[in-house]
């Protein structure tokens, strides 16, 4: 089966969408804009992760795609909370 | 026979995955507001991240040479796929409502706004 | 093409744009974007230490960069002020 | 033209981080406000993390089988072929080590300055250190 090659193949693309989210997540005119722009670049991370850890024959290496995908969901409530309050409560 | 059915499916939706990333990269940037982006966000979030790691699961179901661990990491990605479908529109949905409450984000090329209207900006462009 | 060209392709574009993001942090006056700024430099350093094969030094650092450090400072900015001056 | 392309991206990876580190001391000196110190004295100790865990690291051994990290999945002393297979393809656990406490211990020290900061900001009413310098007299 080929499945290094196609994914070799195949992971170039998701780094062209990588700077296309970077670069979003880096202009964008409002707060918002560049926290949607970190939550979509840490998503195709987490695909970036998965799929390299099939490439490297690793299965331990895919734990740390969960805590990416936990952490940035909280990252998103705090910035959130932030913006509607002004103060940060429990 | 049926582990190299696995394997063509996971495959095809990783590369489904990568041209609905592609898809999405371009809507993020092309469109001009922060309501359609959440609309551009939407496609990479679900078609871009969900399906390709549930693909990466049923790879590596049928994939032998992972070894006596391709359970565990089919198991990992399924639990993640199934994370990112619940929190990903949870979090979109906590940072539109804030940014449309605190007006952090005017509603530029408008037509109508039924929740603020003193927030509907008309014209803005073609 | 050899396979292992791929890694250091993907390790070379990830820290190129971590500079970027540095960068932008360093000259951003609003401080809350500053912040935004280094989370995503937080974010391009975790793939790189996931490529240089050590997946738990990425399970501590994610909460600690990608989490806690921007909310604790999040509550610093919205407890004092949001602007640098100049 | 492979090794060469190989070394030329390994290069750019070690010249960035470079690039990262006087970034963040040219900010950590010359930037006058504290949560922007803070800010780039962040980034500086993640660099450094970077460069432990770059000294650690070691290219494949061959091109079909990659190196792997330095976990051990089954019970090595019942046949020493898994200890063979380990050590030709592990990379450096001690950095790793190193890095693990590091991470934690630039959690704390963060932390304290942190609320560190609020008390000064309580006491001067400023957190601009240009201003705080001034008022020391």
């Amino acid at each position: 089966m080929f499945v290094q090659e196609f994914i070799a193949a195949v992971v170039p693309l998701y780094l062209v969408a990588t700077a296309l989210y970077l670069y979003r997540a880096l202009k964008g005119p409002t707060i918002p804009d560049h926290v949607l722009g970190v939550d979509l670049l840490s998503y195709n991370l987490a695909v970036l992760f998965i799929v390299l850890g099939i490439f490297f024959k690793e299965p331990i290496l895919i734990v740390t795609a969960i805590p990416l995908a936990l952490w940035i969901y909280a990252l998103d409530i705090y910035v959130a909370k932030y913006l509607e309050r002004r103060v940060m409560g429990a | 026979m049926i582990e190299e059915l696995l394997v063509y499916t996971g495959l095809g939706l990783i590369a489904l995955g990568a041209f609905a990333q592609l898809v999405s990269g371009i809507g993020v940037n092309r469109f001009r507001n922060f309501y359609l982006r959440l609309h551009a966000a939407t496609i990479g979030s679900i078609w871009g991240c969900v399906y390709p790691i549930a693909g990466a699961g049923l790879v590596a179901l049928g994939y032998k040479e992972l070894g006596p661990y391709s359970t565990f990491m089919a198991g990992a990605a399924f639990v993640t796929s199934f994370l990112v479908l619940i929190l990903s529109p949870a979090g979109s949905h906590a940072l539109a409502r804030a940014a449309h409450k605190t007006r952090q984000a005017l509603v530029e090329p408008c037509v109508h706004d039924a929740l603020d209207p003193s927030m509907c900006v008309r014209g803005g462009g073609s | 093409m050899s396979l292992d060209l791929l890694i250091y392709a993907v390790g070379a574009v990830a820290s190129l744009m971590s500079v970027v993001a540095v960068y932008l942090a360093l000259v951003e006056r609003d401080l809350v974007k500053a912040v935004i700024y280094s989370a995503i430099q937080s974010v391009f350093y975790s793939l790189l230490f996931y490529l240089f094969m050590s997946p738990d030094i990425v399970l501590v650092y994610l909460p600690v960069a990608g989490g806690v450090l921007p909310a604790l400072l999040l509550v610093l900015i919205s407890k004092t002020e949001r602007f640098e001056r100049e | 033209m492979v090794g060469f392309l190989a070394e030329y991206m390994f290069t750019v990876i070690y010249l960035s981080l470079f690039v990262n580190l006087g970034l963040s001391l040219f900010g950590l000196f010359y930037k006058p406000h504290y949560v922007k110190k803070l800010i780039m004295l962040g980034v500086l100790g993640d660099t450094l993390n970077m460069f432990a865990i770059f000294l650690g690291y070691r290219a494949w051994p061959s091109p079909t089988t990659p190196s792997r990290p330095p976990i051990l999945l089954t019970y090595p002393f019942e046949n020493a072929s898994v200890l063979v297979e380990f050590t030709s393809r592990a990379v450096d656990p001690l950095p790793q080590a190193l890095v693990l406490t590091a991470v934690v211990i630039g959690l704390a020290v963060m932390v304290f300055l942190i609320f560190l900061g609020d008390n000064l900001f309580k006491h001067y009413g400023t957190l601009d250190m240009r201003e705080i310098r001034r008022l020391r007299g």
